[in-house]
């Protein structure tokens, strides 16, 4: 019986104790109607040995092509040290820290985290992790709806330049509350915020404002000028940021005048392999005044009985477990692991290492933009001011291109045109520190390739 | 010490840090940082050093019995994480072509087939990422259900008192309103509140069976009838599917849509806190409105299958998306090869193992004197003991118990939880737990009886033997102090 | 500086205190022209990112054959259990437990190991393990020697069916201390040893005896009658064993009357990964009374100064750094994680395990040698008699066939011309519990196709 | 608890059990096992947490400073592991045609290549599996010199005093009589004595330089003309290469063969006592000796390398093969990974920072009134601290603080050895630790050294923290105990 030690021996011994005959009358208040028929469904089980073989079959399908995708999951160098420590198995193997006694490491290590998103993002105060970016900022659009004392409207303005699956999610889960989201516009040149239009929602009430920093495009936005203007009509302004390009850029704390009041975002570039696309984890910031409409845990420090320093979840009234439903958020279960091997990255590179992550990221990008200027059938659609990833037009269908470059072992980029259409043949593409010069060369070798075979194909 | 106090300015882990980059930047000087951000500046060694110490102040399943109520923390088998670790998944892109996704597809299909025949249930979405989110998804599907029916007046979803916390939470995130029915004696629902309770605006009911009492709901086709007659549908919390895996299904018991915690009963390592897994699966009538993205797979005439995802291309009355990407796709990934592990016949005997060794604890610790919270009932995977005698009469609580057996090696059973039995202990061995364990737990237990009879401030100082004694909790939310503010020297 | 936390500051002040202007000056011991030059010839380091990169391309050129080659060196699944709990760092990264207090883990760890392959070899003390399977073989034989009261001689006979890579090194181990070896002929035909020959040795006076079961060609040798007639004339007798195969086959503590007086072997079957061939381990078990000429470690179990137990290294009189130029041995590391590893593999398998594992070996190589049944140019010439491991005449160079059919991705056997060449072409073919029926189908193909083609070339 | 207490008759890790075996067997019965070997019968999640908990009772790098001198205990990169658990790597099997074999034969090739640059030697082998097999290697090539000189009278290899245990137990397994020569009270080697040894019988020389008394032979140009005129050769102990890489090199100084400890310089971990790798680098005139198997590679016209064996085919003089297949191949590679990450700039900063860490450290102690062995020299990568006025005036010795450091968290220096220097703590940080933890375990010998003379005690009961105290060695070794019994119940 795999992974169930029990003996025969030992269930009969167990079930003498109990005074029963069989484990089948251990389920006598199940109605017999109930009772489960054989589940012959599911094939039966495999030893480990069995299991790895089918596992890695499947694996290999999946494997060995260079991927230029980003769209807010990037490949990052992840240092051996990041896993071997956080898989060792008192971390891996630990429940949520109820008993602090018995979980300081977890404790502590949380601590720690909040600790270092607060330097990165400028803010006061972190929380121990959500699901991932886009339901933290679900979350962080109704804390702010909860936070905003000037305001009792329920509608929230969206940049249209936030990743559109981000604002997808965030519609999907707050509109069960009847919470609106309305959306400035693109400027399809620039690819950032219509600065023009923002003059049109100056009427309206709204709780709060979200742009991104950089943006869907990888494109900067003027956050600090956005900032004032949604802080001056009202808004709470949460910034979505991506954690690495923070070390580069102004981090939202620092934003306008009085900085923004709530950051989030996905902290998979911390560490976190691509994965299929999880677990990451979601973290969220805020100024000091909005701790309590936080959702999820935080860690506080304190002392025992003794006067030791120790360390224990904090304004647990906050949560679902003592609050119910009046809790800032329904969460429980949230993404340690992740966030232990986001902690151990962050301590390996210090600022210092982010920082240089970052730059040559963005300079490998620009290095990619340079090779690809004057390529007959493409066009730089992205102005200069990007961080990791651009935006190129082609003079053909963008999924067929994709397709194409993968049959070289190339992936592309991520395909606009089904999210904006308005751009025309539009891919988006990423580079990472990861990439050589001549991982570039590829790209640019299978783009050229596909564009050719595409035209022969037409 | 704190890492923070660990490093000197400048120092760092050489080898992790990209050579020979430039520090220009064509950037405007605007849009830049010029701050400092304070992380850790330690080399490699000190940061390996200062976290492998830190998982030493931990208790854990690979390093103790764990037997935390409604948590299941069974053994995580390291073949999954391995098999999970194998380059192809660890770097295929979320949003890689399918050309470049098959074995991955194949993965989250064969699951979603798995768990469909587990639950009983018509479709199955594996976007939630925890528990809470599959209620969250759930209740969201029963509420476009009503939606979808121009049935707008439903504002009240129905949650038993026993139930998680994350119920009530749930649905007011949906945007409903909770009502509370009381639990009787016996642990189960009381059937004659519900009926007065439900009505025309009565959205459906979230109920965990076997509860949160550790006993299984007899009453649950009247509960059924009583709540489909009224219009509402039937949501099943699936944390405690471990107890029934094989037994019997939701989907034959008559609910309409329900999450699973792969964490708990598919033995996905916990981390400290997460992640986790929260699958929805429904029955027809909600097939429409199962989250995305899912996968499908068709046959070609060759015969050869590909996979491909399902959006809301395909179905457009879909909630919605709860993530970005695809949920958890690792836990899925090793929830899937746990599943693989153990076929039909191992997900069969978790069911049938589980309860019998939560059976023979109750049985062992009702013997040695403690009193069971539903003495006359049968033990699911888990059940209650309480301490309010031990309280009256001794002045020592489930929660001193809970820190002196810390003392013992054991980590607490869940304290305090569920509200209605007062000074509990909720105590769950799972089926991966030997017989040895689950007898030495019991004889630490009768042990600190002993102490609490003759030296209760043993229990009342516990514990002795951690990185701290009791930690002030009530200090620690009035000074907050939630991040490390670096002293100048 | 990689892995050196010192900041220009941290030099600086240690500069200062110990009182010197630069760290060459801490060199001035070193007469001035010895110094070194700079050492052009390496290249300048990389970091991990691109490390790994380059790491990644290498083993890549080695990856991806299906094994059958065995010769000493066995493919098993190795449980994943296994190397994540040794690989903690609190087992990878101690040193030897002198400091018996702070070792526990470890102590009792090999204490443990040692009782282990007492039970596996039916002897009654291990030693903590030395370097590989064919240096033990050489330490046993020095053993035999100094142990054997009843001869003085220096002269030791081994068995022309051991591994002929063991019998080199314990040639060219041994014969440094003027110790001699003979060979017990080969039965060319039956793969074992010819026991018309013993006779021919039985006027000599040898200290020992080496046999080995199963043997090189994987052929069971009759171990009862040659450890009897050993003994009989005066010698130690010295078991070569697989550790896997003592599950199914009789022990050396159970052969003959008396059983064998040490076994030895290689144990990386027991979960240790092929990697080239090492770190391996070798594994020495004797009867009690030739405890005191044990070459290596061993653990004892005592108690401390309250009469808790404990364990610690004991029997030190015996090791170099005690006994120095009277030690048993100038062993000193050893082979302590490959232990590690091996005893959490025995522990997780069990008897039962262990001995399913040999019994599935065992029934694909039968089952492979059925398939090969009847294919022109084969030859099976093994006897039934083998464990999991078979020898196969083939009708042409043995190299080239290897070499085609690696070519197909499959690595057919271990070449016996080289070592063996009175047996003609000869191939040396391993399988165990890995094998599927369609690995088993593609050696077959794969050996077909490479006779037809080397006809071909012929 | 033992393993073999822990479980119950016939419980297994069934996932790790083959399935469907079928247990006949064409074998006569003669060759068949008939008793049953008594190994654990636990299951996976016992084993698991046994093994788990195990390892939390010892120190390591990973968790403590170990500063036990000549072991160079280390960091040991992360990186370096995680490549070397490529699956190419680890599937590899030993007799892999060489067309499967071109990564790994790259790596043993550049490996090869910087050891000889570190070395300043003319060729080099990795096949030896420890530094004492590499000692093993290098005394045979000096013995298979004289032999192929037909110099057949040399007898007798000379070591210092000083020397390492396993110098003369090698010189012995070689053949040889050993001659030992006394040791000055600075450290260096007595010339004179050195003089007066040497001769016609004399086969060569075996000496660490820096010695384990942590100081610099400053005479080794007059030793190596001593030796070589009187017609030996020099053979150089590298297990403290550390000490010097980058600054002098021993093929400078006038060696003829070497070995190196990788697990030491090379920052491979040693896994509680193992695997080592020690290769041997030699000057020309040893050359056609060295061990096989070795790396070689090839040019082809079209300017591809490859790269293939070299074994006694190509190297007819060879003392041979020490081990069956490629020596401890894993090591090496993790060795050559620790190459490339650090580089010829990497290398040489060893060499200055851990004599820089030793010499700071040596003066903390000596500036807090510690007595250092050797005064009045530099200090090399390690420093000696004698005990001996404790021991006289205070009854507490070099062990005593050995057992308390324990409990400040320290691991202890080497104790004991050298044997020629009494009391003595033999230390070494390394260049891998920061100078907050070698100040912190100056201040531990501080507080430890007020404790002696307090509280002399507490030092003999050392140490109180750990798993267990002091331990009872002579019954250890009187009522031998090395294999676990089963008391049938
Ligand atoms: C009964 C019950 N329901 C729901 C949950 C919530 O699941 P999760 O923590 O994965 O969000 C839990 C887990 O704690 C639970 O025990
Ligand atoms: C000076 C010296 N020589 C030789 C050795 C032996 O090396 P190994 O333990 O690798 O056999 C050591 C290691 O302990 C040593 O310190």
């Amino acid at each position: 019986m795999p992974f169930i030690p029990h003996t025969d021996q030992d269930v009969q011994k167990m079930l003498d104790v109990i005074g029963v005959d069989s484990i089948d009358d251990l389920f006598d208040e199940i109605p017999e109607h109930l009772r489960a028929k054989p589940m012959d469904g599911i094939p039966e089980g495999l030893n480990e040995m069995a299991m790895m073989r089918v596992l890695s079959e499947r694996a290999q399908q999946d494997d060995g092509a260079l991927c230029f995708i980003g769209a807010g999951a990037y490949e990052h160098h992840i240092p051996a040290a990041v896993w071997s420590t956080a898989m060792r198995g008192e971390f891996l193997t630990a429940y949520t820290p109820y008993q602090a006694e018995a979980s300081q490491g977890t404790l502590q290590l949380i601590y720690e985290y909040q600790t270092m998103m607060c330097q990165i993002t400028g803010l006061d105060v972190s929380n121990a992790s959500l699901y991932d970016g886009a339901s933290g900022l679900a979350e962080a659009v109704l804390m702010a709806i909860r936070a905003n004392r000037k305001s009792k409207s329920k509608k929230v303005l969206l940049a249209g330049s936030v990743h559109p699956l981000y604002r997808k999610v965030v519609n999907d889960i707050v509109s069960n509350q009847g919470i609106t989201l309305d959306t400035l516009p693109l400027n399809t040149q620039d690819l950032c915020i219509e600065h023009e239009a923002l003059s049109q929602f100056e009427s309206q009430d709204y709780a709060a404002l979200v742009i991104a920093q950089p943006n869907f495009f990888g494109t900067l936005e003027d956050v600090n000028t956005l900032t004032n203007w949604g802080q001056n009509h009202g808004m709470l302004v949460i910034g979505v940021v991506n954690p690495m390009a923070m070390a580069m850029l102004a981090p939202p704390g620092e934003w306008g005048d009085n900085g923004a009041d709530i950051a989030v975002g996905e902290g998979q570039p911390l560490g976190l392999p691509l994965a299929s696309g999880g677990p990451y984890f979601g973290f969220v910031c805020c100024k000091q005044k909005l701790v309590r409409q936080m959702p999820g845990r935080i860690i506080g420090r304190t002392v025992d009985l003794e006067g030791k320093e120790g360390f224990t979840l904090t304004l647990q009234a906050r949560e679902q477990h003592i609050r119910r439903s009046k809790a800032t958020s329904n969460i429980c279960t949230n993404q340690g692991l992740a966030v232990t091997a986001a902690t151990v990255y962050l301590t390996l590179l210090g600022f210092n290492g982010l920082l240089k992550v970052a730059q040559a990221s963005h300079h490998n990008t620009n290095l990619l933009v340079s090779k690809l200027q004057g390529i007959s059938g493409v066009t730089i659609r992205s102005p200069k001011t990007v961080f990791h990833e651009f935006v190129i037009e082609l003079d053909r269908n963008v999924s067929e291109v994709i397709e194409l470059m993968a049959e070289q072992g190339v992936l592309g980029g991520f395909d606009l045109t089904d999210y904006y259409a308005e751009l025309g043949n539009c891919l988006l593409v990423c580079v990472t520190e990861v990439k050589t010069e001549s991982d570039l060369d590829l790209f640019v070798d299978a783009l050229k390739r596909a564009l050719q075979e595409g035209a022969v194909k037409c | 010490m704190l890492i923070f106090e660990n490093g000197s300015k400048g120092r760092n882990a050489t080898s992790q840090i990209p050579q020979n980059v430039s520090e220009d930047t064509n950037l405007p000087s605007e849009f830049l940082r010029t701050s400092i951000a304070d992380l850790p500046e330690v080399s490699e060694l000190q940061t390996v050093r200062h976290f492998t110490n830190l998982s030493r102040k931990n208790f854990s399943i690979d390093t103790q019995f764990y037997p935390l109520g409604s948590c299941t923390m069974k053994y995580n088998p390291r073949g999954a994480q391995q098999a999970a670790s194998l380059p192809g998944f660890l770097s295929r892109h979320p949003f890689a072509p399918e050309s470049y996704s098959q074995g991955y597809l194949s993965c989250v299909y064969d699951l979603q087939q798995t768990l469909k025949e587990v639950t009983g249930m018509a479709g199955v979405s594996l976007s939630p990422m925890a528990g809470a989110q599959g209620e969250f998804a759930g209740v969201a599907m029963i509420k476009a259900y009503h939606d979808g029916r121009k049935d707008f007046e439903r504002t009240e979803i129905i949650v038993p008192e026993a139930a998680h916390g994350t119920n009530p939470a749930t649905a007011v995130m949906c945007g409903y309103k909770v009502k509370e029915v009381p639990v009787r004696a016996d642990g189960d629902v009381d059937l004659e509140a519900l009926k007065a309770a439900v009505g025309p605006q009565t959205a459906g009911i979230m109920m965990t069976n076997p509860s949160t009492c550790g006993v299984f709901e007899r009453q649950i086709e009247e509960i059924a009838k009583t709540v489909h007659d009224a219009g509402g549908l039937l949501y099943y919390d699936g944390a405690n599917l471990n107890a029934i895996l094989g037994k019997v299904r939701p989907g034959d018991m008559g609910f309409d849509v329900l999450h699973m915690n792969l964490h708990k009963t598919f033995a996905t390592p916990h981390g400290g806190g997460g992640p986790g897994s929260g699958p929805v699966a429904v029955g027809e009538r909600l097939l429409p409105y199962l989250p995305t993205p899912m996968a499908d797979c068709k046959k070609s005439e060759s015969g050869t299958v590909s996979y491909h995802w399902v959006d809301e291309k395909e179905l457009p009355e879909t909630i919605g998306r709860l993530s970005a990407f695809m949920g958890n796709a690792g836990i899925v990934l090793r929830a899937y090869i746990y599943a693989v592990l153990l076929g039909r016949d191992g997900l069969l005997r978790v069911g049938e193992n589980s309860t019998l060794s939560a059976n023979y604890m109750a049985k062992l610790m009702s013997d040695a004197g403690f009193k069971l919270a539903y003495e006359d009932r049968r033990a699911t995977h888990e059940f209650i003991v309480t301490m309010s005698k031990q309280a009256k009469e001794l002045d020592v609580t489930a929660m001193d118990f809970a820190k002196r057996l810390l003392d013992y090696g054991y980590h607490a059973p869940t304290t305090y939880f569920p509200l209605l039995v007062p000074e509990c202990l909720l105590i769950e061995p799972t089926e991966t737990e030997s017989i040895d364990e689950i007898e030495g737990f019991v004889k630490a237990m009768i042990a600190i009886q002993k102490e609490a009879e003759t030296s209760p401030e043993k229990l009342k100082g516990a514990p002795f033997t951690q990185p701290v004694r009791r930690l002030d909790d009530v200090k620690a939310a009035r000074e907050l102090d939630v991040a490390y503010q670096k002293v100048m020297e």
